[in-house]
């Protein structure tokens, strides 16, 4: 791995170990911190994120999330915490999957996330677009964003895009239509829409 | 932990008073800060005359508040109806404050003070305005609780409850955030005299001939469009180039000469 | 997806053996289950929800909650459980509201104006009240803090008075007890604790 690397290495040399943290945690309040970033996000976090949030040693995150994942594990808890889709999230585990569902039945629908609706806003103003594009537009990764999108068919594939290494296209599906009223993509809000609301 | 929760979050409740603060040079401004009435402005008065509540020095208070009134209507604020209302009743108390006592009469109850229903006015609004501050407090610990971020578990539900309106918000503030970002990386990639200089040799070089209105169109800032001009000056002055203008007001070209 | 939504209520019918076993929970099945509800619900969750959609008695759900509750407290977790406004909620520690806002990237949402504070501090509680009344201790206008609140759903109308003119009455709504942490409008301090202060 180079996240050794990439560590600055007026840390690595300069002061001993205890000294270094900048926010001297414990492991005990590092996994608290942990647990509570993980719970707080839209997406499964990951282990990047967490190091440059607490200014923490990739290293020092990694352990302290298999204690907090195996904790879980441990203590028979509704939760889980684990490794998904190159971040960790914290999810119900499936022995109670039933319940949860018939819960969430008696809502009316379920939401899409922030970063979800943020992709498919992107998708659905710049199609046909590529991911990287969309990297560069909402400034984080969407790669499961898109995943969840392309499940609930929202979106769909539009060929590829004719530069270097031939990036995936995407643009929205006919479902996207149906789900948001729309009888085509014209009929998508525009700025000007919300200039009377403002006024 | 709560001490550094407020600490943060921290602004100064009990120096939100009424005041007067020299806001800059030419300009005094009346601060009662956004809710204050007459009832914060007595309130203000009495603490700082140092008075008892409970025991009002009228006459003394009321100068004082006159005295208020009348700066505010000097430093031109309006002042609102509901501080002459006030002032109006100061007034009539401290009249009735000169009155002689009349004696109370055999079995009735001494008469009452007529500052009385001010004071438990008072009394009241001071509590609110505690009970207010302890409303903050809670708001305040309470921001610093963050919920989950949201889930899609429910993948047997394929509706989603959001509508083209979140969506075009959230391509909206995230166009805005884009843009922010975009200006941040501009500012930080300012450039130096050193750079300019550098870049416009290199152009001229290349191009032979430059327009210096097109030039200084694409700067993108005003530092850079000075940065540009200063950097002319220099070229023209260290090496072999000349400034041409074909028409008066026209666009002017900066050619290299060769040599 | 159609087979899929049929699925849970072909089960509820034809197998009671499933609801028998639904109600032989033991403790810790009850509250991991719990446990997975409340973190999936967007909103604090009611006892009576909970009962409802596990089939269980009120005060089962209540001492599981109890108990799951202290449980997180007593692990150092970076989370909690606790009772705010009518419902059970998971959130995460203030401890670690640095980091968790610096993840985020959100400042603490724009605080209401001392005026809206105070007017809402006489609703709260003198409710229900109505806008005269408020005039009469705070001793200026209020209508735009009103208004303010009203946007804000941190009050809500609640009838009028049947005095002359028929006055709106105002109380504080559930996303005020929520916003400042209380379970129920008992848990205000007392008014009367205010009065020491005086002077």
């Amino acid at each position: 791995m180079s996240e050794k690397d990439k560590e600055p290495s007026s840390h690595k040399t300069s002061e001993p170990a205890e000294l270094e943290s900048a926010k001297s945690r414990s492991t005990t309040e590092l996994e608290a911190v942990i647990e509570a970033l993980i719970f707080v996000s839209d997406e499964p976090l990951p282990v990047r994120t967490m190091a440059k949030v607490l200014d923490e040693k990739k290293d020092a995150i990694v352990s302290a999330l298999e204690e907090l994942s195996s904790e879980y594990a441990g203590r028979d808890s509704g939760l889980q915490i684990r490794e998904i889709g190159g971040g960790w999230q914290m999810s119900t585990r499936t022995e109670h999957h039933e319940e949860v569902r018939e819960f969430l039945k008696t809502r009316p629908s379920a939401k899409l996330s922030l970063a979800s609706l943020e992709t498919l806003a992107v998708i659905a103003y710049k199609q046909p677009v590529t991911i990287p594009e969309i990297l560069e537009i909402r400034g984080v990764q969407s790669a499961s964003s898109i995943k969840t999108l392309l499940d609930k068919r929202l979106i769909v594939s539009r060929g590829r895009k004719d530069t270097v290494g031939k990036p995936m296209l995407y643009g929205t599906s006919r479902d996207f239509l149906i789900q948001f009223g729309l009888k085509d993509l014209s009929e998508l809000p525009s700025i000007e829409d919300f200039e009377e609301f403002v006024g | 932990m709560k001490e550094t929760d407020t600490k943060q979050l921290e602004f100064d409740f009990k120096n939100v008073q009424a005041e007067i603060v020299r806001e800059s040079s030419d300009e005094l401004r009346l601060k009662l800060g956004e809710f204050a009435g007459p009832l914060d402005l007595l309130l203000y008065l009495i603490r700082r005359e140092e008075a008892n509540i409970f025991d009002i020095p009228v006459a003394r208070i009321t100068d004082k508040y006159l005295e208020y009134i009348r700066m505010m209507e000097r430093l031109d604020i309006a002042v609102a109806g509901e501080f002459l209302v006030m002032a109006a009743t100061l007034i009539e108390i401290k009249s009735r404050m000169l009155l002689p006592k009349e004696p109370a009469s055999e079995g009735e109850e001494e008469a009452e003070d007529p500052r009385q229903e001010l004071i438990d006015r008072l009394l009241e609004h001071q509590q609110f305005k505690l009970a207010a501050e302890s409303l903050w407090t809670k708001a305040t610990v309470e921001q610093a609780v963050f919920t989950r971020g949201t889930i899609e578990t429910d993948d047997n539900n394929p509706e989603i409850s959001a509508t083209v309106f979140d969506l075009f918000e959230a391509f909206q503030k995230m166009m805005d955030r884009h843009r922010e970002q975009i200006q941040l990386e501009i500012h930080r990639d300012e450039m130096s005299l050193a750079e300019m200089l550098r870049n416009l040799r290199a152009k001229l070089k290349i191009e032979k001939k430059i327009s210096l209105l097109k030039l200084f169109e694409d700067m993108g800032s005003k530092r850079e469009l000075i940065l540009a001009f200063i950097s002319v000056l220099e070229i023209v002055r260290t090496e072999s180039v000349r400034l041409c203008q074909k028409d008066t007001f026209g666009d002017i070209t900066l050619e290299l000469v060769e040599s």
